[in-house]
């Protein structure tokens, strides 16, 4: 089994016609995505890469029931588009769009909540069962990197992502679930909310977090692991230690604000709730393997 | 986008928030001192001349009549500490308060002449967001004047807070009960409620991150006065956000200028390499190692998202630092190594940096970068903390 | 508050839903035919006009250069099966239209002298509200034209319906979905999605019981034009609609229009029983009562509620009828009995009314009440089938 | 027992400071209403009848935590009202405003299906349950209309109530429960949201419907009769049924559009599904009578 999706789970796209939707929809069922329906809306009765294309994920839907969906929507249609899913029924979304307006991502959040559903994103790779199925962009073809395994990932990143990978699989482990939560100020789902899953996953031996400065979704994790809540050894490498304070680096919602958010106030939660923290990449797979098999 | 404080007192007054009487100078590149004094004497004399007839009612509250506060309009926070600020009891003053603040900080765009008000006491009120539970967040406190996490920690009983949902909206009972909440009655609590539900909505109307009134004054006759304005506009917003523009005033350095009209991410620092690199969670990272190995750093650029086509202009920002080395650390997959490698071999072509540079690209058609680079005379690293360790051993003059 | 077409259609031309363009023409009480007729030529001479040069771009949708609707202006439904719409292929005709729809109706107030759209389809579009669901409900249908009760019981296939959740508001995927589930594509689909939102801007913020376009034209050219409009103003909000207000031509008679400007709920039959009653529930059952006993109502009246005190003005209102008793029946708890007996007692001493009255006057302080009735000579029944029947009897002529 | 509110239920007031609800409030507590804060802005340390003022519900439920909140605020500050006593987790609340905004009322109630919770109101006299609570103004002191017994009834209306209950009583019952949920087109809570609380109240024996013209909510009640949910004796009323299809008669909302709404249809699926329906208030207690001891 994995988490959030696996080879079975049906899924429909949503804004896949253009160019680059297109290019990673035909990645995604080469790895095996169950791609049922597209929905681009003028665009009913076409087909995209032998999948059926439907005006609306309502009409879609009663066609082809989908239980994810996967968003190729620009940014400031991507609030729309969550919508529109989760008012057909799918409480699972992905939406990779990359500048979501804040306050649209808290609107998002606020509906995913009210509707019981979870949704990844924006400003993320996506979600990767490697081998299995793809909701996203991830180069999975580069074997050093997404290989299937026994290690849960959970980030905020997306290049990072990549090198801390690298060296999960370097140290001999390779991947189950990733969940690119992404890096946005409000992401539609926090880290702390796929533990469960992870718990339950019997291909889950560990979970790694990529984490960085800002926000509070590491503390949580630590909350979750010090409760007993999540048993499985955690691994954590989070970037901007040395980060000045106060200086917002990037637009990833990487704002150091005064004592709480530092990577230094992380890191003691993780540690304390008996969580590993590396310092550098590198440090994430000599970590693992003082943990795991 | 951080406004500049007037900018944000412009909004806000626009949304029914009173602010003191203003006179806005700005700084003249290559002006001379003596006309910078006498502009903002002119404008302190304005201000007081207005004070005398109160023809100012539209915009201004009750100020001293003679008194104003000179301020430096810059994005930076403790501007008093810094000298940044200061009071003047006469357009005199006001001309001799701006040359020192220049003499302070050569860097500032722009001054603000205020009327001084006269206050009873100070409150802070800001709203921003809960990530966690997806609400805005009104916080408020009956001790203003202070930074709000100072506040928190020294004083958390006094700081008091409001969860808006955002699909409801910010509802007349909240904004009243947190009035109520900080100790305020009558017509303070009523004009308090006004001003939380006018900030409210320029911060729901600018798709702001933070909308911030510290210290909201009360002045000695009972005038809810904003006394600062901290109002950051979402960047992701802009698009629809048509009335703010990118300001030269915005910035510290015409580079940190240049990289924000061209959308690239990019921060100043003091050091030695030039950071150019892919992703906000990398390029901290980087940023991290370069430290953990003795280095410094000159800027953090971000090389990579939409802008990793963008080699040439990233480069030419870097080769404005004094930096001794340019490091490049990607891992990209939309943004090909490929197309990356070719664009850094590109524009060292057309810049002829004066500089090395380090160079680590992975991802998406890695091989073909690595080729491409290894064409072009570069040797390319594949390990990111073999990157940063040599471009310190060469920032540090241990190696070429 | 129901709008006249031309009203609504105003207030929808201001949101951005195309209209024809038209010219209004007022009925002049006491004008003559003579006249009537040349000032609706006229307009329609104006519109020719416009058609013929298109200066009238901005609200017009392309006419036929010569013909003409023109629509009595009144609110209730079935204008066209009741004579009340008549197109005209010149002038001079629709001057002959005008007089033969006042001919059909002398309390008409106002035509509507429209230009004459190329119609290629008739669309169906409503927003209301639907209470169980609590959400505002779209209903649209690729069959316009004719009552949505009809299409629903019909070709229900046909009707398409949105639920919008109150405090999410209507989404765009909401509109465009709508469009396509009616079978438009291209720029009609477009074009429907975005009359979609501009009514809903129009329900909300008008505070509409009712928003409808029936039928809605897509004309030969392609374009959405608004065939007519009904539009409901929930009179619970008139306080913040300030925009609107009651007017002569909204209402059929004078005592009707009266009741309205005293905020009275006052409904003008033909029969022969004035009731003045207390809250709409008892009114409607005693209505209910008098049908049972074979008598006919005159006129609908409630007396209670906030009107309880208007003991006066309700019966003067009453009076304005052909009616022969006026049967007051109430069971008030705020509505005080006591209150209400003495307001009739005067309301009679002042008025001295032509016509016997019936009371029913129960609830608190009824035995004041009671009291109050017999000192006045009236003899005050307590049972509400009794008054009923006694009304009936006394309008049969039974009875005095 | 009873339902909605009993002697025991502690009771917040809002806006009962003024002189009408002062003149309620007193009569509440008179009747054993157990009413354990009022709510006033700008008032906090003055009482009412005894009962301590606060400047809002929080500040109030602090102190005194009410289950049940009696709004006696204007119509267009009914809203603001009821979104406060929600939001200060108060789950039963009655709003008696008559003349709230449609599109408020329609806020109100979806607020309070989003909290799960139940708003009577508005244009209602409330509820009241005879000789231990009532949440409104009845004229409880009117012995031949309000008086304990084992009838539950629920009603669209005001002064009919009163003629209707006055009936019930002269055929020898009395009242366990009344609810008004009021005369707005849509009101905060529906006749068949309480159904399950008398199935389960041991002191209703029957239950008595008050409708009329308009809606759909007597036919919610027909739908849970003939499925069985309700096994109690229903008997209704409904005015209206001589009224001129399409006319608007009164604020009340009785407004009759086409087939669906009229007294003929819900008398229809009342009487299919096993209710009684009286054709005149007097009948009500006949055909109680008829049903019940």
């Amino acid at each position: 089994m994995s988490i959030f999706v696996d080879e079975t789970t049906p899924i429909v796209l949503q804004g896949a016609t253009g160019s680059e939707g297109s290019f990673w929809a035909k990645h995604m069922i080469e790895l095996g995505s169950n791609v049922v329906s597209a929905v681009t809306p003028g665009k009913e009765g076409q087909e995209l890469h032998g999948v059926p294309v439907y005006h609306s994920v309502r009409r879609a839907q009663a066609v082809n029931e989908a239980e994810a969906a996967m968003l190729f929507v620009p940014p400031r249609f991507a609030r729309d588009a969550v919508f529109e899913a989760l008012d057909a029924g799918i409480r699972r979304v992905v939406t990779i769009a990359d500048g979501i307006p804040l306050q649209d991502q808290v609107q998002i959040r606020a509906a995913a909540r009210a509707a019981g559903a979870q949704v990844v994103g924006g400003n993320t790779s996506g979600v990767i069962s490697p081998g299995k199925s793809m909701l996203g962009m991830f180069p999975y073809w580069i074997e050093r990197v997404y290989r299937p395994g026994t290690v849960g990932i959970m980030t905020r990143s997306g290049s990072l992502t990549n090198e801390v990978t690298a060296w999960v699989v370097a140290a001999g482990f390779g991947v189950s679930t990733l969940v690119g939560v992404g890096g946005d100020l409000v992401p539609g789902s926090r880290f702390a909310e796929f533990l469960p899953a992870y718990e339950a996953d019997d291909d889950s031996e560990a979970v790694v977090i990529v984490g960085e400065l800002g926000g509070s979704m590491e503390e949580e994790v630590a909350e979750l692991v010090a409760r007993g809540e999540f048993t499985k050894p955690v691994v954590a490498f989070l970037g901007g230690r040395t980060a000045p304070s106060g200086t917002r680096m990037g637009h990833a919602g990487a704002i150091a604000t005064g004592s709480s958010g530092t990577v230094a106030a992380k890191v003691a939660a993780l540690e304390k709730a008996g969580a590993l923290v590396a310092d550098r990449p590198r440090r994430v797979g000599e970590l693992l393997r003082s943990v795991a098999a | 986008m951080k406004l500049l404080e007037y900018q944000g007192k412009a909004v806000f007054a626009e949304a029914g928030i009173t602010v003191p009487a203003s006179r806005l100078v700005t700084v003249e590149p290559g002006g001379t001192k003596q006309a910078l004094r006498e502009r903002t004497a002119e404008a302190a004399r304005e201000l007081s001349a207005e004070g005398a007839d109160g023809a100012d009612g539209a915009e201004g509250a009750e100020g001293n009549r003679h008194g104003v506060v000179v301020k430096a309009q810059v994005t930076t926070g403790g501007r008093g500490k810094a000298g940044l600020i200061k009071t003047a009891g006469s357009p005199e003053e006001a001309g001799e308060a701006a040359e020192a603040i220049l003499s302070r900080d050569a860097t500032v765009r722009a001054l603000l002449v205020e009327e001084m008000v006269s206050i009873e006491r100070e409150l802070y009120l800001s709203i921003s967001v809960d990530a966690p539970s997806a609400r805005f967040l009104i916080l408020a406190s009956a001790s203003g004047g202070v930074e709000i996490e100072t506040l928190a920690l020294e004083a958390p009983e006094t700081v008091k807070r409001v969860e808006v949902d955002p699909f409801f909206g910010l509802q007349a009972y909240q904004s009243r009960g947190l009035a109520f909440d900080l100790g305020l009655s009558g017509d303070t609590a009523k004009q308090f409620a006004k001003v939380v539900g006018a900030l409210y909505e320029v911060f729901r109307s600018r798709d702001a991150e933070l909308a911030e009134i510290n210290p909201l004054f009360v002045t000695s006759s009972g005038r809810l006065v904003a006394g600062d304005s901290k109002l950051i506009i979402d960047d992701n917003s802009l698009d629809r956000q048509k009335e703010f523009e990118v300001t030269r005033e915005q910035f510290g350095t015409e580079t940190e200028y240049a990289a924000a009209l061209e959308g690239i991410p990019y921060v100043q620092f003091e050091g030695d390499i030039s950071l150019m690199c892919a992703g906000a969670g990398l390029t901290t990272t980087v940023y991290d190692l370069v430290q953990f190995e003795g280095g410094t750093v000159a800027n953090y650029l971000e090389f990579g998202g939409p802008n990793y086509r963008k080699a040439r202009r990233a480069m030419e920002l870097c080769l404005e630092n004094q930096s001794k080395v340019i490091l490049i650390v990607t891992f990209g997959t939309i943004a090909r190594a490929d197309v990356m490698a070719e664009g850094i071999v590109e524009a060292i072509a057309e810049l002829k940096p004066d500089r090395p540079i380090v160079t680590c690209i992975r991802g998406t058609n890695e091989e073909s970068a690595t080729q491409t680079l290894r064409d072009a005379g570069i040797e390319p690293l594949l390990d990111t903390e073999e990157a940063v360790r040599t471009a310190v051993a060469i920032a540090k003059g241990e190696r070429q």
